[in-house]
This record gives C-alpha cells, structure tokens and sequence, in this order.
C-alpha cells in the first residue's frame, strides 16, 4: 500500500474531495498546514510597523491507497487543486507496510 | 455646587469603574497569547488594591486637610469613617451627603491611572512586584497629585497660581494621564526591553478583544469627563458632546495618518485613535466648543499615530504605547486648552485663539510640567525601590514559555490537543 | 417639556453610543474570521465620520430652520455654535440649555442608522466606498427623513398629515429602521452576492461574539427607546417596560419558530429575536401597553425568522439580515402601532383593536411607505454615483483571501503558526 | 419614599438586566467549547422566558395584594395592566406612576436569579427542561420568596418578625442568592455529576471571556445594589461604596488564599472573588460602613475560595460553583449584617459588633433558614416532576460529542478545518 | 525503525497513551486532524439553513519504534483505541531510513 | 527522494528556516504539533485544582528532498534546532516513491 499525502490550497479541498470520491477512494485525512515556497506571504501593518507573515495557510490531506491507486490518485489530486498560480503545492507517494482498521482489527488493503 | 444630580453621579461613578476591565481588554487584545492573562490581571488587581487603599488613606491624601499644598493628611479620616457618618447622619440636607458620593467617585480616578500604567510592562514584571507598585504608587503620587490640582492644593489658586491664571484641568489631563504617562515610560525603561522587542511582531492577539476594550473604554469615558462637573446640567452636556466629537476626530486622525503613512486604516488604529482623542479631550471638555474639540481631537489622533512609532527609535519598550497615547495625547490636551479655550468658559479664561493671551497657555505648561517631574522621580525611586528588594522581572524562560502560566497557574485558551 | 431630566438623558446618549460597538460585535460574530475586522470597521467608522458630521452640518438638516418641511436649512447652524453658545450663555434655565444636550442625543441615532446598513455589505465593499457613502447618506437620506418625522418636517402635523391622525413613532421605526432597512437591500443589489453565496455556508465565526453584540444592543436600546422621550418620568418607564418584554418575546417568538422548522432554537436565533424584538418595538413603546407589546415582539420574532430565508429565494445577499430583521420588524412595528396603541396613549390616538378605528393604522403606513420611497431611491443614487467613480466592490480574490487583510492589512486573530 | 427618583431606577434596571448576559459570559467563558452555547443559552431564555412571566403573573404572586403573607394573588394585576393603566393615567403625582418602574425593575431580579442556578447544571441539562424548570420555579419559588422578604410578606414584620428584630436585606442575599444556591446545589444533585467529573480537569474554554463577564456583572451590580434604595441620595452613595469596596476586598480575599494554598493568583480566582464579595455585600450594603464593607468582602473571598473545592470532596456536581459563591457568600453575607450592621443604620437594628446585641443576626439567620428550606423543597418537587415526565438529562454521547451540537445544532466557533 | 500513524477518535487520546506507556514507548507526537469515511459528519443550523459538516475531528498520533516493536505498538494502538463504532480510525506503518534526536545528535534506535 | 520531517521547539522555527535556506532548500511545510517524551509539561491551576497538562507544544516541520541532500539536511536541522535541553524534538527521514508539483503536473526532482 501507498499513502499520498498532498499540501494544497485551502480553497481546493472541495474540489480534490469530488475528485477523490469519483477515483472511487473512501477516506481521507485532512489537516491544517502552512508552507514556505516560491509563493510570497503577505504584510500586516501593526502601529506603523510593518512585518511579513511568509507562512501561507495550506491544507494537508493524506489518503492511503492500494499500490496499485497510488498514480491515479496522485493524478487526480493534481488535477483537481490546479489552479495554475504559484503556490498549488506538492503531492507525494510514500510505501506503507501495513495499515490497520481500528474498528474491526482489520489489516492489509481490506483495512482502507 | 448648589444642585449636584446624585443619579448622574451614581451612573458616572459607575461606568468609570467599568474603564478599567475595558482598559484589560483593550491592553489584553494587543497581548499575545501567553500573556493576556497577566495583563488583564494587572488591570483587576489595580482595581483591588487601590479600591481598598483609597477608602482606607488615599481619600484622605487626596482630600483630607492639606499639608502645605502638599498633600492630605493621611490621618483625616482613615476608612472613610467621619464622611460616611457625617453623610449618612445628615438629618437636612446641608450638602454633606454629597462628599460621600464624590468620594465614591474619586476611588473609580484612582483605580484607572494606575492601572493604565500596566501597559507599558507587559509580558515581563513580576506580578508581587506589580501588586506592591500600584499601592506604593496611588498613594505617593496619584492622590498627592490629585490633591495638588482638585484638593485645593499646590497646583491651584490658593498656592502656585494665586497670582496666575488657574490652569482647567476639568477631568484629569495632568492627574490621570500625564501622571501615568510619564510613570509609563519609566517604568518600561526600568524593566528594560522584551525579549525580541524591535525584531519579533509581537502582535496583538485578539483584535476583537480590542475593539471591545476600546469601546466600553468610550462609554464609561462619558462618566469619567461628564460626571466630573459633578451636576447634570448643560455644562456636562457640552463636556459630554466634546467627549463624543473629539474622540470622532481622534480615529479619524489616526485613521487618515495610517492611510498616508502606510497605506492602510487599520483596526488597531482605529482603537487607538479612539483613545487619544478621548485622552485629549479630557481636560479640555469644559473649555472648548464643540468645533474646537473636533480639531483638538483629529491632532491627538495624528499626534499619538506618529508618537507610537518613537519608541523603536528611541529603544524604549513601552510595550503597549502608553507614552505615546497617553502622554502624548494627554500633554496636547492640556497644552490644547491654553489655545482653544472659548470665551464663554464655565471656568473663567479664554485661551490664546479666543482673545485670551498667552496667560492660560502657560499655566497649562506649567502645571503638566510640574506632574511630569513629580511623578518621573517618585516613579523612579518607587521602581528602584521595588527593583533592588524584591525585583521587578520575571526569568527570561518566563517571558518565552508565557508569564500567565508561570505568575497564574493558567491560560487563556482551552487548546484542543 | 417642562421637566426634562438631563441625568436620564446624558445617560441615554451614552447608552445609545454603545449600541454602535455592539452592533460591532454583533454583525462582527456573524462574519467569517477573515473579515470579521472590515465588518467591526464599518461600525466604528461609521461613528467617526457620522459624529464629526452631525456637529457640522447633519444636526441643522435635521433640526434647523425648515425649508418648506423637506429638510432643515444646512446653514442654519454649522458646528452647533449657536446652539453651544445659547444653551452654556443662558443664565436662567429657560430650556435653550436642553437643546444642546437633545442634539448631543441625536448625534447618536445617526450614527447607529448609517451602521446598521453595513450589515448587508459583509466581506466585499471597499472600505473608501464604504466612507463616502456612509458620510452622503447621514446627510442626504438620516438627516432629511428625521426632519421629517422629529424635526416638524413633511411627516408632521404641520404639513402631510395636517388633517389626519398624526403617526407615532417615539424612538425611529421609520426613521432609523425602516430608513436603513432599505438601504440595506438596495446597497446589497447594487453590490451583488458574494462568491459562493447560497452554495458555501458562511457560518457565524464566532458566536459568544455575536450574544455580547446582542447584549449591549438591547442594553444600549433602554437608552434609545426610554430616552427618546426626553423625560425620566412615568412615559419612560411604560417604554423601559415594553422594551423588555417586547424583546423577550421577540426571542422566544424566534426559538418558537425554529424549533418548529427546524427542530432545534439556536444561539444565533435567540440573538436575532432580541434585536427583531427591539426593532418592532421601537416606534410602539409609548404607544401600547405591556400586553401589547408581548403580542408585537412575539410576531416580530416569527415574521423575521422567517423573513431572513427570503434572501436564498430571492437570490440578494443581504448578508448579514438587515432586510429580514430591521425592514421587516421595523414595518411590523409601525403597523402594529396602528393596530395596538391602547387609548391612554401619550400621543393622543388609539388603534384599530383599542377603538382608535383605521385612521392611524392608514398613517403608520403612508409615513412607511413614503420613507421606504425616499430611502430607496435616494440610496440607489448615492450607490450608483460611487460605483461608477470609485467603485463599490474589492476584486474577487480579496474575497477568498478576506478583506481584512487586504482593505486594513491586519488579520483578526493570532495564528499559533 | 417621598422624593423617587426615576433617572437612576431605569438606569439601575438596565444595569440590572445587563447582568445576566454578563453571567452568560462568566459562565460561558468557565464552560468547555463544545457547551458554551447551551451555557450561555440558559441564560438568555431566562430573560425571554422569566421576563414574559414576570409581566403576566409573577409580578401579581410577588406584590400583589397578599394571600396571608404566603404570595401575592396570582390574579391581582394580570399582564399589569391595572398599574400600567393607573400609572400612566394619573394626572397628578401621587406616588402610582412610580409603581410601574417598581414593577419593571422587579423584573430584572427574577431573571437573573433563576439564570444563577443554571451555573450548577452545565454540559447535560435538557434545555427543554430547563425552559421548563425557569418558567416554574421563577412563579413558584421566586415570586412568593420575594413576596415574603419585599412584598410584606412572612419574612416581613406583618408576620414572622411581627414581634422581633426585622431581618435587614436591602437587595437579595435571602431571595436572590440563598434562593439560587440551594436551588442549584438539589439540581446538581438530581442531575448527577457529569461524565468525567473529578477526573477529566473541565477546565475554562475562554478565561477572557469570564473576565468580560465579572466586569459587567460588577458593573450591573451598583445598579442591583444601589438602585433596591429605589433613591438617588446619601443612603444610595453609601451602598455603592459598599458594593465598590466589598468587592475589591473579595478579590483580594480570593487571591489570597489562592497564593497561601496553590502559589499562584489566578484570574478566575480574581474573577470568582469579584463575585463573591459582590453577592456579600448584597443583603449588607445598606446596613454597614466602608470599614465593615471591607472586612466582610475579604472573608466572602476566602470562605467562597475554600468552599469551590467542597464538591470534589462531596461528591456533587456543581459544575461552575454556584453553591461555593452564591450560596456560601449569600450566607455569610445575610449572617454578617447581624454582626456588622452600625448604628447609624438607615434600616434601624445595630449588629452585634456594634452595640445591638445578637436580636438582629439571631432574624438574619431565621431568615436565611427558612428560604433554604422552601427553596431546596420545591427545587426538588419541581426537579423530580420534570424528572419524571420529560426527563432532565441528555443521553452520555451528547456530553461527549457536546450538547452545543445536540440542542442547539450550533457549534461556537468556526473550526479552520 | 518504522513510523507507526494512527488517527483515532479525539477522546480515546488518554487510553491510547496509556497503552503505548505500557507497551514501552516513551515518545509519541500528537496532532489534530479530521477526517472523512464511512462516517458520516454533523448538521448545523444557522438562520433556518441546515449545512452539513462531514468533516469529523480526529487526532493523529505518530511514533517512531524499532521494526521489532512496530506490529506489537500497532496492536496496542489498535485495541485501546477501538470502540467498535464506524469511525475508530486507521494505523499505519511506513519505513524509516533515519532517525536523530536533536538535542544530542545521536541517531538510530538510540535517538527513540 | 527523501521527505524529512522534524519535530522541534517552536521557538526555533525561525533559525531552522535560516539554516534550510542556507541549505539550498527551497520549501518547507509547518504545521503545530504536540508531544509527550522525556520533557515534562505544566501544572495548570483551577479553583484549587492542580493539573497537568503533559503535552508539550512542538512545530513540524516537513521538506522533501532528493536522494542525496538528505543527511545535510538532517543535520542542518539537527544543529539549528539545539538548544540541549530536554525536548529539542526529533528528526526523520522516511524514503519517499514519488512526488509532484501540483501547479505544473511535473514529477520527481523537479517538482521539488
Ligand atoms: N521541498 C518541499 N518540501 C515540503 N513542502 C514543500 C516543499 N516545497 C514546497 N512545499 C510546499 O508546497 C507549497 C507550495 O510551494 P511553492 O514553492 O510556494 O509553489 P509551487 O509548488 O506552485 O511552485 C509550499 O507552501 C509548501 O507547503
Ligand atoms: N483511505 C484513507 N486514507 C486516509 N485516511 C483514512 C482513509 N480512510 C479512512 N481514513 C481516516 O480514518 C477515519 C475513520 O474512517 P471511517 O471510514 O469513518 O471509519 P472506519 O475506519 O471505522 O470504517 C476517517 O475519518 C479518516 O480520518
Ligand atoms: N518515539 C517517538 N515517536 C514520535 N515522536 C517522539 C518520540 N519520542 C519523542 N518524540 C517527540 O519528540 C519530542 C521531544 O522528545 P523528548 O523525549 O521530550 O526529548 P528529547 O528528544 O530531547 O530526549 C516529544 O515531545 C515528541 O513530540
């Protein structure tokens, strides 16, 4: 098994969901995060002064995929957070060695 | 005082005493996280404290019977015991029952100037080391300094100004906020700078937090300036609408300031802008029209916008701007009254631009001179007092890690992990 | 007015000052995190630029010499110096000392009328467009119609309704909320919905935000509705009274509503109710009695629950439910007077159910519609003349990013990271 | 009561009315953020609910013409018309207008006592059945209890003290805070504890947010306090010093003995002794001197401080210690007016430390034993009746997942995620 | 060494650690998180309109273990998490080339 | 490649930032985390109630890197991040099968 992990613009989590849901994938995990990059962050002006806040918001979603998903899910995540501005952010495959359901005690691909 | 409004007292004395937990929000907001707490304590505390200290001796300071102009003495009347029997026992009304109210009055004066101080101290004083300033302080220079200007004392026309033209001070422009002005910036270059001051943001934490501060600062002000004419007549009404329309044209001033100077109106200045222009307008309020107030109030605004950036220049760490609000704003408005005084003053004279000559200009200079001086060395033996027995700072761990959990056990925020 | 209580009155003003921030606070829970900062803004800004221009020249449009009942002569009495100088010169209370502090009063209602607009505008008005049409509208719409309806204007006895039962409207259901209720809807179509309006939820951020807001609104409402009777007598506590209980039914008329569609009473419900209660019950306090005003509040919480649903059907983005609160409980009210102003009304006239028969229920409706006409139109106007110079709207990416940071440059809250 | 005066009653009854969403937000703000909404929401419904009632019925069962000194008849003046009609009819002053702003500052007292009790059963009460619980027991054990002490009832010298030293309590030590102590303690018992409870710290979700509400419930509390004189003179000064003065002394009473017994000054420790010494001073402002104030606020401080930690040891879940405040502070305050009361006591009796021997606190006891008793009595009927009808307490996954979510279909805050 | 991930229901933090404490391990790293799955989310109302927030909160806890320990830690996680209602969450295993501890530097096992 | 993830003081986010720069790395993901370990958390006091709150708040960090930077990188944080105190936190690297740049679609080093 895989796990992608993608960090993307927190404006495209809905559309990537749609995404995933028609790759047939049930679940995913979604967390807050923040990048550096390319993309600049912005200025707040606080009593004249002025600093930069270069950590951009982004949302981090991991979803765990048989071997054989791990391109197709990637291609779908990739093609759904697109928006063509610096910034989209990355996606990544790492192997996983086992993954289990918690509920069930499951293990392996039935446990996704 | 013929016919004294015992209800507008009672309603004045009552918003005062909300200044202060509003004056908690306003300086908690602009804390971080991990120091909101201790900031809006010392704000409480100070209520505490001197509340107590004032029925106890510092009404008497202030306006027991005067020691040379200098101050009360402290023993005229401990605990309030002979006005509270004198105002209760009155069987006609003689007047007498109304000095209780006025002294319930005063307590509210005494809590806020010491508890604007704080602002300047945040994220790094010992709160013991707080605990014992703020007593040590309303006692030794708020109530002598009250004393001087409304108690009859030095800075009156019984003594220094017998043979001047008496400085208007109607609600504390030298008592309250030149006085804690200046004992702000004291106070912050004897602690000495936070860590990372002048690099790190330091940002305000909770902008709503502020905004909320900075209006319940402005409606209790309408006590604060209006009640302090101590009748409910026309004269608090044109106190009241000065304190309405300078305190306008203070966040407009400041606004405007912001957008010419760094391209944007911000919240914070719009909160702040507020605050001078109602800093400005406190001594001021009997003695301008409404149209003097709105330009008094729009230079205040553009004043203190420019002031609050001084103190990255200059290295002070006045952490919350209590300089450049309050001693800024609160100079411009006394100085402010030597210039726009009308002729038609409840208090007698006329400033330089109403046909008044220079007289009423200098005393105004004179006067604020005299509590800046007074209260910088008293603050500055009270701090190295307080610095070389008990100590003033917390450990630098402290200022990284949070002071409200090293000094309160606590933190704001129910964190979700 | 031979009595006038000036302590009631300077602290009405007060309290009706306070309305402005809770207002704040109120639409400021309700907007997204992003823009909660822009939305408080409005409000506070509204105050400055509102308060200024009162004193200069809106207090003379609204109260100064009429020209032919349409609006009081602007010249009449720049930067209230007459009334400043007539009201503190008299040296024998012959009343001209009370007029300053009523225009002090009125001060206020301008400021709250022009703030209540900017609730239908969340998140997308540039804040210079924002300026330029708050300070128009407080001269060219607040302050005419106010002369109309307090200032012996086209809506009095003295002109329209000479020879009809004069319409009652003690503290501004035509004036402040019918009068911003449409302009509400008109600034909101001239503006458009905002991007992803009816799809994405767009939640209140912060709900304990928006009780507070409520809070101080029905506190500051005392003033507003007691106050606008100028005395501290019997009147004014039949309308303290009614302001209660109308609100308290006013919320449980909206709970009611909504346990019934949806099954559960909400926070944000039981605020809306307070603030629909207070709407309606605002022209009606002098004029019905406590029964009355338990049956007004309890239909005005219903109506506008379900009212505030209309802006999905009907596709405008009034965002933050002006139309649904202050349009539609605020004509509610005006005609509910007609229907219940009891027969020992102050004014004089009863209602259709308290044997008043039809005739001031038809001049509630003429004085509604004639300012909904006016408001409308006038409103469209000034909108127009600014989209087409300045502009009225941030571009879209603002939007997403949040107008806090791009219009002040400042984001509301802290981030830990 | 020859001289009313009315400006400072409606001031003290919107102060009065401010109190409770302020106890929204002390409450709230000790709540976790999953049931902030549901807390602040029993608060809230309680002025719709109580507020509605008190005009219907429970005005009649508390002043109305009296049924042997047990209650007022309920019929006595339904929906208040009659003292609406005589009230606004009268043409001369005679004493009848004054009734309807006793009236509609009563009001205000039955609201916030029974939202008092709500502090007891956060996190798993019903809110139907709390909406039930308010709106019976603000008719059945509210009014009759106020109608004993105010109405000239049982507790009154009619009856019960016919022949004894009258009880002295100027604003409610008996019939608020005793009523709602016991009241909370029987329901926190029928509820049971909440999952968790002793084990899992329940800690404050938003300390500022306490701090917001203690400063507005202080605030609200001169008006409560001084407005019960029902004058704006000496005796009304003397009771805000009191209120002043108690409660800076319960803070610091409370800060003290957290510093002895934890190490550290907390800020819900200033908070709670804010409201500690608040409550205290209640029954006593009227009857003690500044001195007595400050004495018997510092003990309220540390006996409620001590108290808090009781329910971990009892085992009862009174979630947010309204028994360790209200009910402990409430007696020791009743109590401390039989020892404290001076002699210049406008009520008459001396105390104990001042001359008048023990006849005054031996009826502040009797007192405060007899409303216990009924009051814990008929919470407990009413409790178990609800009980056994319509249940009192959510099912265990609502306490876990949060019963904002399940009541009220809201969640506070918006989540990032 | 192996990373072991688990998201789990936020109030079985508590018995998860324990477990793990039992199980020897003396680190653990924890994050929010929030998931969608077979779980459905919740409803919330606001002004009459009812929205569905199917994203339900979770917390992610990471702990990097021996390869000998990592199945044993991911049965404990397993069976203190589990409460046999849809939602319990998932566990995963991947490789680790490296570990370092930071304030001395070392690496491998001895940087656990 | 290799993703690194550190786990470190948060109060050093910012010369750990430095030192990545200075590494020629280009783009870091932050996120909040908390840990427990060998560092103790804090007391906290309510209504006379002690408790301990023994999680510690930390900062992850996440960069992906190729094959070879992966130990300077390592390291480059490792000493950026000392302080020698007890819960400097912990670094690791995790092999990673494939990344992409979501903005362009590219694959592998170059979406780096
Ligand atoms: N080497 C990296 N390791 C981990 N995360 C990265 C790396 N480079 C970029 N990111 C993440 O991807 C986001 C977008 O990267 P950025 O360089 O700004 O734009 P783009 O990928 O479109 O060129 C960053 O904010 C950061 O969260
Ligand atoms: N394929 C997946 N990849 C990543 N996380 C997943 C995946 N499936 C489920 N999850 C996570 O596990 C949680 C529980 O999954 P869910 O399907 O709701 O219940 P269960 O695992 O009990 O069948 C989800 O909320 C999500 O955080
Ligand atoms: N086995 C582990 N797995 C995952 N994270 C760990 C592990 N051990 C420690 N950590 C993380 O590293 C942080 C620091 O560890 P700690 O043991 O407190 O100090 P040190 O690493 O300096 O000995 C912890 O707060 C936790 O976030």
């Amino acid at each position: 098994m895989k796990l992608v992990t993608a960090i993307i613009q927190p404006h495209r989590v809905d559309e990537v969901r749609a995404a995933l849901e028609a790759a047939g994938v049930k679940g995913v995990t979604v967390s807050e995060a923040a990048g550096y990059g390319r993309q600049k962050g912005h200025t707040e002006v606080y009593r004249g002064a002025e600093y930069t806040v270069d950590l951009v918001p982004k949302t981090r979603l991991e979803v765990l995929v048989d071997d054989a998903d791990a391109a197709t899910v990637t291609e779908a995540i990739v093609s759904a957070a697109q928006t063509g501005k610096i910034g989209d952010g990355k996606v990544w495959v790492v192997p996983v060695d086992d993954v289990a359901r918690v509920r069930t005690g499951e293990h392996g691909a039935d446990a996704l | 005082m013929d016919s004294p409004n015992v209800a507008w007292l009672l309603t004045s004395a009552s918003l005062v005493l909300l200044m202060t937990p509003g004056l908690a929000f306003f300086y908690g907001g602009m804390s971080r996280k991990k120091s909101v707490l201790n900031m809006m304590m010392m704000s409480f505390s100070s209520i505490g404290v001197v509340g107590v200290l004032w029925v106890l001796v510092g009404f008497s300071v202030s306006a027991g019977d005067t020691v040379g102009g200098w101050f009360g003495n402290p023993g005229s009347d401990f605990g309030m015991q002979s006005i509270f029997q004198s105002g209760v026992d009155a069987t006609e009304l003689d007047g007498s029952e109304f000095d209780l109210i006025l002294a319930a009055f005063g307590a509210t004066f005494a809590i806020i100037t010491v508890a604007l101080i704080s602002g300047a101290v945040a994220d790094r004083m010992k709160f013991s080391a707080w605990l014992v300033f703020s007593a040590l302080w309303a006692v030794l220079v708020y109530s002598p300094v009250s004393h001087w200007v409304w108690g009859g004392g030095l800075l009156s026309s019984d003594y220094l100004f017998a043979d001047m033209t008496a400085p208007q001070d109607i609600a504390g422009g030298t008592v309250v906020h030149i006085n804690a002005g200046i004992a702000a910036l004291v106070l912050a270059l004897l602690l000495g700078t936070r860590k990372g001051f002048g690099k790190e943001p330091m940002r305000p934490h909770n902008l709503t937090l502020v905004m909320l501060g900075a209006a319940l600062l402005w409606f209790g002000w309408f006590g604060f300036n209006a009640g302090s004419w101590w009748e409910a007549d026309v004269f608090a009404a044109q106190i009241w609408l000065n304190t309405l329309v300078a305190t306008c044209a203070g966040m407009l001033g400041w606004l405007l300031t912001e957008k010419i100077r760094d391209g944007k109106p911000t919240s914070l200045g719009a909160a702040s802008g507020v605050v001078a222009g109602l800093v400005a307008i406190t001594p001021a309020g009997l003695s301008v029209s409404p149209l003097g107030a709105i330009v008094l109030g729009t230079i205040a605004g553009i004043l203190s916008a420019l002031a609050v950036g001084l103190k990255y220049k200059l290295g002070y760490d006045d952490s919350l701007d209590v300089v450049g609000v309050h001693l800024v704003s609160g100079l411009w408005g006394t100085i402010a009254v030597g210039l726009f005084a009308t002729d038609v003053n409840a208090f007698g004279d006329a400033g330089l631009f109403y046909g008044g000559g220079a007289s009423l200009l200098v005393s105004q200079i004179i006067a604020a001179a005299i509590v800046m001086v007074y209260s910088g060395v008293m603050t500055l033996i009270i701090g190295l007092a307080i610095k070389y027995t008990i100590g003033l700072r917390v450990p630098e761990e402290v200022e990284v890690s949070g002071i409200d959990l090293a000094e309160h056990g606590e933190t704001a925020y129910e964190e979700a992990v």
